[in-house]
């Protein structure tokens, strides 16, 4: 016992707040593997969020608070909730028979669900293997002053550099709220 | 001067008044009226009423109990809610007194008709208000012990009232006597007339057979 | 080696959000795949801008706030649009909904 | 150098401490820390440095807990007295002096009541609601400027970083109705997301308004900026500027929909549905669900007073003795008792107008102050339009015209007293 | 009426459809009262009432037990105004047996009763305000004003609400000393508090929109469903039986009937407050021109009341409406038939109809609006 507690006091304790941000990574890709098993629609939706949330810590991590904090705000504010209005909304109780032939067989959907699997898996190994091998990512290391993306310099850059992306923005977001309104809303008909 | 928002601001002011008035408001005169229930008793009028008592005069309460057993008020009751039965003396002859005497206060709503129909003043209207009990029923109803309480504790708590029904016992009283007075002297001056009626026949009896 | 780890998480959120578009028949699982696509990219830009070499030029920063804004305007109008396939087929399954018409 | 004589070495300091008051809390943390790390030593475990930062933002969490913790005791029991004292009668006296031991009475009693789980809920959900509730509710004091220089977290986004953790009380509250799975529980979270989401607007535009005047979004860069008195013993609160006050009065309506007090109870409306998304909620889950709700109602308050009544700054100048911190505390506490306040008088919005409220009055009204404090600023060249009359009338002219315009439309145009006339008949 | 609500839940549920059921068990129903809603949203779309919880048999006891029995209990019919339903049984029994009532006892039916309107209505502004969720300060108002009320009752006929007062022929007892100051004294305070209320209430903008134009009833369907009392006035129909039979001294009496013209939740609230104002002034006007005299009949023995066979139905103006009482007698000492024409109840025929349209938290402020008591309802 007396060995285990000196191997792990000799561990490289001080350089351990790099790798701190593996926890809310690993988390994270944990909690979006449940929400994609998941059979219940609300669990899955909030194993979304928890994922959600720890993508925002990550940026923050990383540096990028002002990132991270909108990434919450936006996320966990207002689409998880358009997600579970969404749910809510369309009670997916009403499953009659379907007229589409393929998918009322239990093999074919299982047939659909590995090909499915099959193309993401392949997509991912291609990634991986890009990332193993790319020289540049190797040997990539922290520049000397460390990377800070203080408010102040981003909404400078928000007014000057990026201007015609925010105006772009601004009509874009009108556009939709707009639309998805009007989408959304109960047409008299029916 | 009203514009939009005035009314809500003119509600709030009447809970402000409200809130500090109640700390410089000593005297309970306006505002900050609780009583705190187990240090402050509180103040009952003198006419308020909860649950009937049977009432005796004297300190002994066997003997002064005004009550008759005359089962007037048993029959009035709206509720139903008293039980007597009449006592007995030695040799089982029915006396003019209750030996059990019953109220059920669970059931008697302290409507005051049995006050109001005993024609011997003998019941009248307690005020007491703490009588809650332990269990459902054997506290809740009051014997004949429970109930007598001397015409003392009656001017405690109704002094008027209870001067005013002395009045009409004392002046029934002299009614009584006086009728008693009456007759007596009725029945003397009959005797005393029906005696000299007879002294008066003796008389003539004697003087008839004088003449012959 | 710190740069491929995160490239590495990015990639494997990604992968799960492809999953989750191909393999769900329910729409709105289809919405959440695409969702977290869209946040690996943003991880991408993210870790690309820490270990750039002048990090002060806050292009990568930008990007990732620029997709996150019109993520969230595509959640809005695509969870619009299955509320009303669900009012018309009554279904949210993606494999009904096959017809242009009405 | 045993433990007893580091502690009674650490006991003489703490008492020198009480000297200085205004910076007696910064002087006990970094005392805490001292001693933390001696018996650290004592013990011989050496700590890197990252274990040693981690070990003083503890003790600030700590220090930050247990004082929020105490302002939530303590306020639901001043809340009942208040409220009594409203409607002319004592409040709870009975248990400890003056009622002050009452919330224990209230821990006691939530702790030991039965914790039901209807039988047909989302167990998983059903339980992890009031985390969910409680856990960002207790993280957002700690961008909060308690005093001059003692702020927990010193971020130069607090006030966007306050807000996104605010986000989280409405999923909350979804989980909550979702997981109790009765009529009323539904109906309840409902109304709750729509109430929060359509007052979260005015909230978030109303801070922005004084971010754009004190340019920055840090919240100790935004008290600092309201330090200093102008015309000699005003004190340059933002609250005192015609924009500043239309802003505070939206973001005060904010905060009381933002933790569902009076006007806006409106998710626990008793009179219509019983508790809604609390009804099915009982014993230690409730308690936590009431703990989340008043300490988000302390933050709010905490940011309103760091916003537009000038944070930790002493109101006039020959009182500027009081250490900060305590103005800090004072200003909190008037905000907390005015909600009571408002909340012995209003009755409750119906769920229609609430909307209709929120949209058609308080946005516009927003956007307004955003437009005043503009005005307010580039006509006053800056800081110097303390002093500049045109600032002040340009400002005051663009919010009374807006107010008592969207007030008409809003208001009294259908519903006024007078207009109804009564008859009377011989 | 049957609560066979099975037939209303068996109507298909359609999607947006919510059936809840408000009460018997609810904190602002007054008293045990159920309502089956069927709400799409949050707009109530179906209401069926359900009483009968607290039905004591009220009639049936009466006809068992002796006219006198029956008075004490008329206390319980509409638990919150006893002094106004003793005197209608006592007015319908006067009526049945032709009995005269002296000048004082008049004047003090006169008093009580006024007495007993005023705190109806002060407790009514207070339960309105309960409903809209105003937390119950200006229900505590409201009742610390009915409290000194309630002391004056107790003071003058031994109970504070069951006041068993009212006897064929007259009253049951005379003013004790210093009453009727105590009583003038405590009047001459009261419009000060209902100023109070009127300045906390009737400008409040939420209290404003929360009131007016919901449920609003028009004049004709309010007389067709046989309304009566302060909800019928509201809606603009000028029917007071204080004024139109002008029983008791109540010619004699100076004093005004307000009446509305909307017919809305905020017309009846703003009915009881000018109602109370001119109680006030029927009150100072009694205390003031009271005369000495007997309180009863002399004539009239209480015990063994035999009225003579025949049919009388006698009715007063109650603060909730018109109270009348059905009387049979064939002679006995029993009543043979002793029917009670609850205002309550009548009023309440039209709660659906003003409820449909509008919102669930609606219906609470228009079931408070039309002020029913449960006892008078269930009888």
């Amino acid at each position: 016992m007396h060995a285990l507690f000196q191997k792990i006091a000799a561990l490289p304790w001080d350089q351990l707040p790099q790798w701190l941000f593996l926890i809310p990574g690993l988390l994270m890709l944990l909690a979006a593997f449940a929400a994609v098993c998941l059979r219940n629609l609300i669990h899955s939706a909030l194993c979304v969020v928890l994922s959600f949330i720890c993508l925002g810590v990550l940026f923050m991590a990383l540096g990028a608070e002002f990132v991270g904090f909108v990434q919450l705000l936006v996320y966990v504010g207002a689409v998880a909730m358009l997600i579970l209005f969404a749910i809510l909304l369309t009670p997916a109780s009403e499953v009659q028979a379907s007229n589409n032939p393929l998918s009322n067989f239990r093999l074919s959907s299982a047939l659909h669900a590995a090909a499915g699997a099959a193309v993401s898996f392949l997509v991912l190994a291609g990634l991986l293997a890009a990332i193993a091998f790319s020289p540049r990512a190797a040997n990539a290391e922290l520049p000397a002053q460390p990377a800070a993306a203080p408010v102040a310099l981003i909404g400078e850059n928000l007014l000057t550099y990026t201007l015609l992306p925010l105006l772009g923005i601004a009509v874009l977001l009108t556009a939709a709220l707009v639309g998805a309104a009007l989408i959304a809303k109960e047409d008299s008909k029916s | 001067m009203n514009f939009p928002g005035s009314g809500i601001i003119k509600g709030m002011a009447v809970t402000a008044l409200n809130i500090v008035g109640s700390y410089f408001d000593r005297a309970h005169a306006k505002r900050l009226i609780t009583e705190q229930y187990p240090e402050e008793r509180p103040k009952l009028a003198e006419a308020s009423r909860s649950f009937p008592f049977l009432v005796f005069d004297g300190d002994d309460p066997e003997k002064g109990i005004r009550c008759v057993a005359c089962k007037i008020c048993e029959k009035e009751c709206p509720p139903q809610c008293i039980y007597i039965v009449k006592d007995t003396d030695a040799n089982g002859k029915p006396i003019m007194r209750p030996k059990v005497f019953d109220i059920d206060i669970s059931v008697c709503m302290g409507c005051q008709i049995c006050v109001e129909s005993c024609p011997f003043e003998s019941i009248r209207m307690d005020n007491i208000y703490e009588v809650s009990g332990y269990d459902r029923f054997a506290p809740l109803v009051l014997h004949k012990p429970q109930l007598l309480k001397s015409n003392a504790y009656y001017h405690g708590i109704r002094p008027t009232e209870a001067a005013a029904t002395d009045a009409r016992i004392e002046a029934a009283r002299l009614r009584k006597e006086a009728a008693a007075k009456a007759a007596a002297a009725k029945v003397a001056a009959a005797k005393a007339a029906a005696a000299a009626k007879a002294a008066g026949e003796k008389a003539a009896e004697t003087k008839p057979t004088q003449p012959e | 080696m710190m740069l491929q780890i995160l490239l590495a998480i990015s990639a494997a959120l990604f992968a799960l959000g492809l999953l989750a578009a191909l393999t769900r028949r329910n729409a709105i699982m289809v919405l959440i795949g695409i969702e977290l696509m869209l946040g690996a990219g943003n991880l991408n830009f993210i870790s690309f801008w820490k270990f750039s070499a002048h990090p002060e030029t806050i292009t990568g920063v930008m990007f990732a706030i620029f997709s996150i804004a019109i993520a969230a305007a595509e959640a809005a109008v695509g969870l619009a649009i299955v509320i009303q396939v669900h009012r018309r087929l009554h279904s949210v399954d993606v494999n009904e909904a096959n017809q242009l018409k009405g | 150098m045993n433990f007893f004589a580091l502690l009674k070495d650490f006991l003489l300091q703490f008492l020198g401490l009480f000297k200085n008051l205004e910076t007696l809390p910064v002087e006990c943390m970094r005392l805490l820390r001292e001693f933390l790390t001696k018996l650290g030593e004592l013990c011989g475990i050496t700590m890197p440095q990252w274990a040693l930062d981690t070990v003083s933002a503890l003790v600030l969490i700590v220090a930050i807990l247990v004082t929020f913790l105490v302002l939530f005791a303590l306020m639901s029991v001043f809340e009942r007295k208040l409220l009594a004292r409203a409607q002319n009668r004592y409040g709870p006296n009975r248990v400890g002096p003056f009622g002050l031991f009452q919330p224990v009475a209230d821990g006691i009693k939530m702790l030991t009541k039965e914790d039901l789980v209807p039988r047909a809920a989302d167990k998983v959900v059903h339980y992890l609601a009031p985390i969910v509730m409680v856990a960002p509710a207790l993280m957002l004091p700690v961008f909060l400027p308690f005093g001059r220089g003692m702020v927990a977290v010193d971020l130069s986004v607090g006030i966007l970083a306050f807000f996104a953790l605010g986000a989280g009380t409405e999923l909350a509250v979804f989980m909550a109705g979702w997981a109790s799975n009765n009529k009323y529980s539904i109906l309840g979270a409902m109304r709750a997301i729509a109430q929060m989401i359509s007052y979260e607007l005015p909230l978030v535009t109303s801070a922005l308004v004084v971010a754009l005047v004190a340019g920055t979004l840090s919240p100790t860069g935004i008290a600092e900026a309201q330090s200093g008195y102008f015309c000699g013993f005003l004190p340059k609160w933002f609250v005192c500027t015609p924009w500043g006050f239309a802003a505070c009065v939206l973001f005060y309506i904010g905060a009381l929909s933002e933790s569902n007090r009076c006007p806006f109870d409106l998710p626990e409306g008793e009179s219509e549905i019983i508790a809604g998304h609390l009804t099915e909620y009982s014993g230690f889950k409730y308690a936590i669900f009431f703990m989340a709700e008043y300490v988000g109602m302390f933050a709010v308050n905490g940011l309103l007073v760091t916003l537009f009544l000038g944070g930790y700054n002493a109101p006039f100048p020959f009182l500027e003795w009081v250490p900060t911190w305590c103005w800090f505390f004072i200003k909190l506490w008037a905000v907390a008792l005015s909600m009571v306040w408002v909340r012995t008088t209003l009755p409750r919005f119906r769920i229609d107008q609430m909307m209709q409220f929120a949209w058609k009055f308080l946005l516009p009204m927003s956007f307004v102050t955003l437009l005043a404090a503009a005005a307010w600023y580039y006509a006053g060249q800056g800081p110097k339009a303390w002093m500049s009359p045109a600032a002040w009338s340009a400002s005051a002219l663009i919010v009374l015209l807006s107010y008592l315009l969207l007030g008409t439309f809003c208001f009294t145009r259908r519903h006024s007293a007078t207009n109804r006339r009564y008859l009377f008949s011989e | 009426m049957s609560a066979s609500s099975s037939n209303f839940f068996s109507g298909t549920a359609d999607a947006g459809a919510l059936e809840v059921s408000l009460g018997p068990h609810h904190p602002s129903t007054h008293g045990v009262f159920r309502m089956n809603v069927r709400m799409e949203g949050e707009t109530v779309v179906k209401l069926q009432p359900v009483f009968g919880y607290l039905h004591r048999n009220h009639e049936k006891i009466a006809e068992k037990n002796s006219w006198l029995a029956a008075m004490p209990y008329t206390d319980r019919l509409d638990y919150i105004c006893s002094g106004t339903n003793n005197w209608a049984y006592a007015v319908a029994v006067e009526k049945l047996a032709g009995i005269e009532v002296p000048e004082r006892a008049e004047y003090l039916r006169v008093i009580v009763g006024e007495m007993t309107r005023l705190q109806n209505h002060t407790a009514f502004l207070g339960f309105i305000l309960g409903d809209m969720g105003a937390w119950g300060s200006a229900l505590m108002y409201a009742f610390r004003e009915r409290e000194k009320i309630l002391d004056l009752f107790e003071e003058l006929t031994g109970a504070r609400m069951m006041l068993n007062y009212a006897r064929f022929g007259g009253v049951r007892c005379d003013t004790p000393a210093g009453w009727l100051d105590k009583a003038r004294a405590y009047l001459a305070t009261y419009p000060a508090f209902l100023d109070e209320m009127e300045q906390f209430l009737t400008g409040n903008e939420i209290l404003l929109s929360r009131l007016q134009g919901v449920g609003v009833l028009s004049a004709q369907r309010a007389i067709n469903g046989g309304l009566s009392g302060p909800v019928l006035r509201a809606s603009g129909v000028d029917y007071d039986i204080r004024k139109v039979d002008g029983y008791s001294i109540y010619p004699r009496l100076k004093f005004r009937v307000p009446r509305g013209e909307v017919g809305d939740c905020f017309d009846r609230f703003m009915l009881r407050l000018l109602e109370a104002r001119e109680s006030l002034k029927i009150l100072q006007q009694a205390l003031d021109q009271i005369p000495e005299g007997p309180v009863v009949n002399p004539a009239v023995k209480q015990r063994g009341f035999k009225p003579p066979a025949g049919e009388a139905y006698g009715r007063i103006e109650g603060p909730k409406g018109e109270l009348g009482f059905h009387l049979v007698s064939n002679g006995t000492e029993k009543p043979y038939r002793y029917h009670v024409r609850p205002p309550s109840l009548i009023n309440l025929t039209l709660l659906e109809e003003m409820c449909l349209g509008t919102k669930i938290a609606d219906v609470m402020v228009i079931l408070g609006s039309i002020d029913i008591v449960l006892g008078e309802v269930d009888r």
